[in-house]
């Protein structure tokens, strides 16, 4: 029995937000007479955080304590349109329709409590649930006095709404694939860097420490990024060399229906996990944050098979590196063969899986010699 | 049949071969427990009976005849949140919250059986449980938390153990 | 998913009283730990007139009498894991805790046929310590080497496992990715104080196997491991193929006849 | 900035850990009907006989529907997009997948409902099955749609995604090495801990009230509105709390038909997938065949890229053409990549219908391309880090459909992951920036595809 180590690097880019955009999202908030704040938004939360991220924005934009906000996105019939939660834009793109209303919130909390102190507004910032004259800071309304006065003194609600849409960038010549305006918001780049052990007689792959850098923009909330990054590489782990749902694909038969034979990860094949952010703000996202939730789970398959190579010289392709695949890459090998087929300056691997070896006919990947 | 949930005590009028999880959750309304799977492969249901784990997705209710059961409304209230509660707000250990009442109670288990905060033994002893959101890092965080007995600041959460924050990256 | 009350369900509080609700195993369904039926149940793949559930039948526990132990059927998984091998490492590869303080031993041995994935973990691990089982069929007790049993566990209710503590054991098996997931393939050894040999292989058929080859050929264990083929007729199921399982029966093999030879 | 950085505990954090959230299974209403589906037993067949009264007749069942009962049965979920309608809501007079929904039962419980689901009266005529994309194009392979066997509707009605960019045949005859290889991804679950789960009640309004688990409360609105026609005022959807999506619960898998039992029956019904339905019968992340030509120089710069993509749709199209279209956009990676010439199809299958699933389309293009990159070091014997950065994309380069980068950070994300590994750089590679390319970095080749220094 030997056991083998190797390492390999990935690095990736993600977009943020659907491809080629053209996906609203909208937020409305009204402030209670008290000056606490209430957001309404569809943006479904799945456990990705996006109640706590866009209830930070909106706080952080008026300029009240986190807890004076309360979020509402439990229905359709008090909470404005929104795409969904997925494209990575629950942040990105959600996150910029609750700001957008905040600010708005903010304009009218401003004009309100300029009439109150008699100060123009431009004069006036809000800190911490108070307006304050900007170079008088004894000079002050709590913002709840100044949602008390606009409901009571001057009749008005004060409300905000925000919008977010990118429009939708179409594809204007489809032999090129030119598309008239970017298709997309901010990228995201990452790196992941991974170890594994292989038995060169079981085949088995044992994922043992994956290292990441993610450039996530701006980390609203970082524990919720790592959340994102953590959550992403055991799926990433998965996706390299565990997780199928057709076993023998492409047949079809012998799908798990079961966690029992279906192989999603568990605790214990958790490998050590460290993760690196860098803040290199995004020019158009909330606060410079970017969209990582979807991203964190695509470097892990690539730097895991350059790993599996390095430990025992063979490259396993297909997904996931199964202990059979592993096995079976090992026997080519010491029957002499899984080496590259060299024709001039060709290199040509897995030549057995491509179309032009098993249609025949109608499809064919020609690539000059 | 009795069953005593949470310390309420509650005759049971399903048949003795009907889940646990199904009395829990359609006989007497707590559903703090989760069906995830009624298979017992993924713990999302997993109860305390007379103080071990068991997936209550598994175990007929006749052998939980008389028994004592807890389930997450057992563990903490909103307003006194048990010591494993404070620890998955803390370490942000829940995210869609789905398996979280399952491992909650298999920590609580592992710590009132005198587990300490070694993440293999941790690993071993909530092993069976499925996260598909956290990567179960920070899970296991929480759970070594409670069992060290940290005190918590539910105010906001815990920096990764293995995270490092970089402004502005090379350039 | 609230189960009606179509099924007769039987409750015995004595072995006795088990033996007799049996009856011949006509039309009955054995409720051991309930960890294998109660899915079937709940999915309505099974539907029985009459469930028998043992959990009050007093058929738990492990007793030695000098080096003969006998484990009664409704022994939970749990308390086998402490044993030396190859029962401990073989228990303690079943499932996770909670599912194995749940599973019982007779449970286990007589699950029938996965259908994604190998079924009775346990069986390799008792065959190799040459056990026997005590079990019951219309009112008649008799005991009987396992393997026999297990050709025909759905007749009979198994009562307890009986086997003198091997000199040596060993258990070798295929990690699992997540601790509920089945046992792909492993293989269980075992040496007799007087020196028998026997190894058997879960995962590697329909049921637990003795691997009667790879004993005879067990002073050449890369022989041995090739032998235990011809003892074998693995299938393709969720977790591994054939193939697969042909190319590694062999290393378990030789992994258990390694661990065999280095004193205990 | 106090709040936005801050390490604020979830929202729903005590909500979750006390087991007060309420996800749609918790819902109560009472005198809910359950619901079962009877779905398609094969991969490929005819369905020549569809019969539901002796379901209809069994005491305790409340509603039966079919096809025939869905105001608008097919939909294109992405018919904003230009994308056509290809699937049924429920199965007609064919099912192209095994698992397909063909009726369902709502009932006073599972079991009578499931006792229904056995009771219809269902005739199949099998046919043979099509499951290998790289067999769909051969005129002998079984045809699953009537338009064939891959998706033919993207722009000017092209049967398939297509990349240009620069001069690939200049790229392969410059080229000092051409290395090629095959990439196939895996299908996968997303297996969220919480099934599909939805529930709906018939509100003495008129209204519907749906309980979903969807990702996308307004977008799933929006297909329940279509099939139905109605419009968006007569539904409510109440949501927001997932139990896991990961993309899967996009599909608005459940909520139409349960809307339509709902309404038939008069009655409150509940749908919650079982764990099996959930493995076997839910969209899966797709499988992909991908096919990698690079024409690489001796010193490591890739001078050109053919890609063939065969996307593994399942039986209908859903978001496929979408997700081939961002995975065709992605496919040179964080790299310039000055010539390009990409071609995808997106094929259908026997198998389930394949969704979206977190990085769609590019989960599987980085895998290729960054597996392709490390072969194609190890080919050349040039530092596996070294090339990245080498290839890196730089302020200024343009994307495979011509959009400039404006703040690409692969080389920082990369020089930082190498320091963190104590993989040391020569100096030339650990001072490089993110910077427009100039000299050693701007070679020919790539002159011509940066972007006018005005346009960045």
């Amino acid at each position: 029995m030997a056991k083998h180590r190797g390492k390999g690097i990935a690095a990736i880019e993600y977009p943020t937000g659907m491809n080629q955009n053209g996906d609203p999202s909208q937020a409305w908030i009204k402030v209670k007479p008290d000056g606490r704040i209430d957001v309404f938004a569809g943006t479904a939360d799945i456990g990705n955080g996006s109640k706590t991220i866009q209830s930070q924005i909106v706080a952080e934009t008026i300029g009240v304590p986190y807890d004076w906000v309360t979020y509402d996105n439990s229905n359709t019939d008090s909470s404005p349109m929104c795409t969904g939660t997925f494209a990575s834009r629950a942040t990105f793109v959600a996150g910029m329709a609750a700001l957008k209303a905040a600010q708005e919130v903010k304009v009218k909390l401003l004009e309100i409590a300029g009439k109150e102190l008699e100060i123009d507004p431009s004069d006036l910032e809000i800190i911490d649930g108070e307006v304050i004259a900007k170079g008088s800071p004894q000079t002050k309304m709590n913002v709840a006095d100044v949602a008390g006065a606009a409901t009571f003194g001057h009749g008005e609600l004060i409300t905000g709404t925000g919008a977010q849409l990118k429009p939708y960038a179409a594809i204007i010549d489809s032999e090129t694939g030119t598309v008239d305006s970017p298709p997309h918001s901010a990228i995201s780049y990452a790196t992941c860097a991974a170890e594994v052990e292989v038995d060169d007689e079981t085949g088995q792959v044992q994922v043992l420490r994956l290292q990441q850098c993610y450039d996530v923009g701006r980390a609203i909330n970082p524990t919720q990024v790592e959340g994102q990054i953590e959550g992403g590489a055991m799926m990433g782990l998965g996706l390299g060399v565990l997780e199928n749902c057709y076993p023998y694909y492409p047949d079809v038969e012998n799908r798990g229906g079961q966690f029992g034979s279906y192989l999603a990860p568990g605790m214990e094949e958790m490998p050590q996990i460290d993760t690196i952010m860098i803040e290199n703000p995004s020019a158009d996202g909330p606060y410079g944050a970017k969209g990582i939730g979807e991203m964190a789970n695509n470097p892990q398959p690539p730097a895991i098979a350059a790993a599996v190579y390095d430990a025992v010289g063979v490259w396993v392709t297909e997904l996931p590196i199964t202990p059979e695949r592993v096995l079976r890459a090992l026997e080519a090998k010491a029957a002499g063969g899984g080496e590259p087929r060299r024709e001039g300056k060709k290199v040509v691997f897995d030549e057995e899986l491509s179309v032009n070896t098993v249609s025949s006919g109608g499809m064919r990947f020609e690539v000059p010699a | 049949m009795n069953l005593t949930v949470n310390g309420v005590t509650h005759e049971i009028e399903s048949s003795p071969l009907t889940t646990l999880l199904d009395v829990l959750r359609e006989e007497l309304g707590i559903t703090g427990a989760k069906a995830g799977c009624h298979q017992g492969g993924c713990g999302a249901c997993t109860v305390l009976i007379d103080g071990e784990p068991r997936r209550s997705c598994l175990m007929p209710v006749g052998y939980a005849n008389g028994g004592e059961i807890t389930t997450v409304e057992g563990l903490g209230t909103v307003d006194d949140l048990s010591p494993i509660q404070q620890a998955f707000v803390h370490h942000y250990a829940a995210q869609c919250g789905f398996c979280t009442s399952g491992m909650m109670l298999a920590g609580q288990s592992y710590i009132a059986h005198g587990g300490s905060d070694d993440a293999e033994a941790i690993q071993k002893a909530l092993g069976g449980h499925v996260c598909r959101c956290t990567g179960y890092s920070k899970i296991i965080d929480a759970v070594a938390a409670a069992a060290r007995g940290d005190s918590f600041d539910l105010t906001e959460t815990a920096i990764g153990k293995h995270t490092t924050m970089a402004t502005g990256g090379a350039e | 998913m609230v189960m009606d009350a179509a099924t007769e369900v039987l409750m015995p509080s004595s072995e006795d009283e088990a033996i007799a609700a049996f009856g011949d195993g006509t039309d009955v369904l054995v409720v051991g730990g309930g960890t294998i039926v109660v899915p079937e149940l709940t999915y309505r793949r099974l539907q029985p007139s009459r469930a028998l559930m043992l959990g009050d039948a007093g058929l738990s526990g492990i007793e030695k009498d000098g080096s003969r132990v006998t484990i009664g059927a409704m022994t939970p998984v749990q308390e086998l894991v402490e044993m030396p091998a190859p029962l401990g490492p073989c228990a303690a590869n079943v499932a996770d805790i909670e599912v194995r303080s749940q599973a019982t031993v007779g449970g286990n041995l007589c699950a029938g046929e996965g259908s994604e994935a190998p079924r009775g973990d346990l069986q390799g691990a008792f065959l190799a310590v040459g056990a026997t089982a005590r079990s019951a069929a219309g009112g008649d007790v008799t005991e009987q080497p396992l393997e026999e049993f297990l050709a025909k566990r759905g007749e009979r209710l198994l009562l307890s496992v009986s086997f003198e503590e091997p000199a040596a054991g060993a258990f070798a098996g295929l990690d699992r990715p997540h601790t509920h997931d089945y046992t792909a393939l492993a293989v269980s050894g075992a040496r007799a104080a007087d020196g028998t040999l026997r190894l058997a292989a879960t995962g590697a058929g329909s049921w637990g196997a003795r691997l009667p080859s790879a004993e005879a050929a067990a002073g050449d264990p890369a022989a041995a491991g090739e032998a235990a083929l011809e003892d074998v007729s693995p299938h393709d199921d969720a977790l591994a193929s054939a193939w697969y399982r042909t190319k590694v029966l062999p290393v378990l093999v030789r992994r258990v006849l390694a661990d065999l030879k280095e004193p205990a | 900035m106090k709040v936005v950085g801050a390490r604020i505990p979830r929202y729903d954090g005590v909500a979750h850990v006390t087991g007060r959230t309420t996800y749609v299974d918790d819902v109560r209403v009472p005198g809910t009907l359950w619901v079962k589906a009877l779905r398609s037993p094969h991969h490929h067949a005819g369905i020549t006989r569809l019969d539901t009264q002796a379901a209809e007749e069994i005491p305790g069942v409340h509603a039966v529907i079919t096809w025939q009962d869905v105001p608008l049965l097919e939909y294109g979920h992405l018919s904003a997009l230009g994308i056509p309608a290809d699937e049924p809501l429920l199965a007609k007079d064919e099912v192209r997948y095994k698992g397909q929904p063909i009726a369902l039962v709502a009932a006073d419980d599972w079991e009578i409902a499931a006792e229904a689901v056995s009771r219809i009266d269902i005739d199949f005529e099998e046919r043979p099955a099509m499951l290998d994309v790289r067999q769909a194009f051969d005129p002998e392979s079984p045809e699953i749609h009537r338009e064939g066997n891959w998706y033919k509707h993207f722009e000017d009605e092209m049967d398939r995604r297509q990349i240009r960019k620069g001069d690939i045949e200049w790229a392969f005859e410059h080229a000092d090495t051409i290395v090629q290889g095959v990439y196939r991804p895996a299908a996968i679950e997303h297996a969220p801990i919480e099934t599909q789960t939805c529930q709906v009640v018939p509100e003495a309004s008129g209204r519907l009230t749906i309980y979903s688990c969807t990702q996308a409360l307004y977008f799933s609105m929006g297909v329940v509105a279509a099939h139905l026609q109605v419009p968006l005022n007569k539904l409510k959807f109440v949501g927001g709390t997932t139990g896991g999506g990961f993309g899967g619960k996009v599909d608005t898998a459940t909520e139409t038909m349960c809307a339509l039992l709902a309404m038939k029956s008069g009655k409150p019904v509940k749908w919650r997938w079982t764990r099996e339905e959930e493995f076997l019968c839910s969209s899966t992340r797709a499988p992909w065949h991908m096919e990698l030509a690079d024409a690489v120089t001796k010193d490591g710069w890739i001078l050109g890229r053919k890609m063939l993509t065969l996307h593994d749709a399942g039986a209908y199209s859903r978001f496929s053409p979408y997700g081939l279209t961002k995975h065709s956009f992605h496919h040179t990676g964080a790299y310039t990549i000055p010539n390009l010439q990409f071609d995808g199809y997106v094929v259908y299958t026997n198998r389930t219908p394949t969704t979206a699933m977190r990085g769609f389309g590019v989960t599987s293009v980085s895998f290729a391309t960054e597996t392709h990159m490390s072969r194609i070091a190890d080919v050349l014997g040039i530092d596996p880090i070294e090339i990245r950065l080498k290839n890196a994309n730089r302020i200024g380069d343009t994307s495979p459909n011509g959009i400039v980068y404006t703040d690409p950070s692969t080389v920082s994300t990369i020089q930082t992951m190498a320091e963190a590994i104590g993989h040391e750089l020569p100096a030339d590679y650990r001072t490089m920036t993110s910077e427009p390319r100039t000299g050693a970095l701007l070679p020919e080749h790539l002159v011509a595809q940066t972007a006018n220094p005005e346009e960045h």
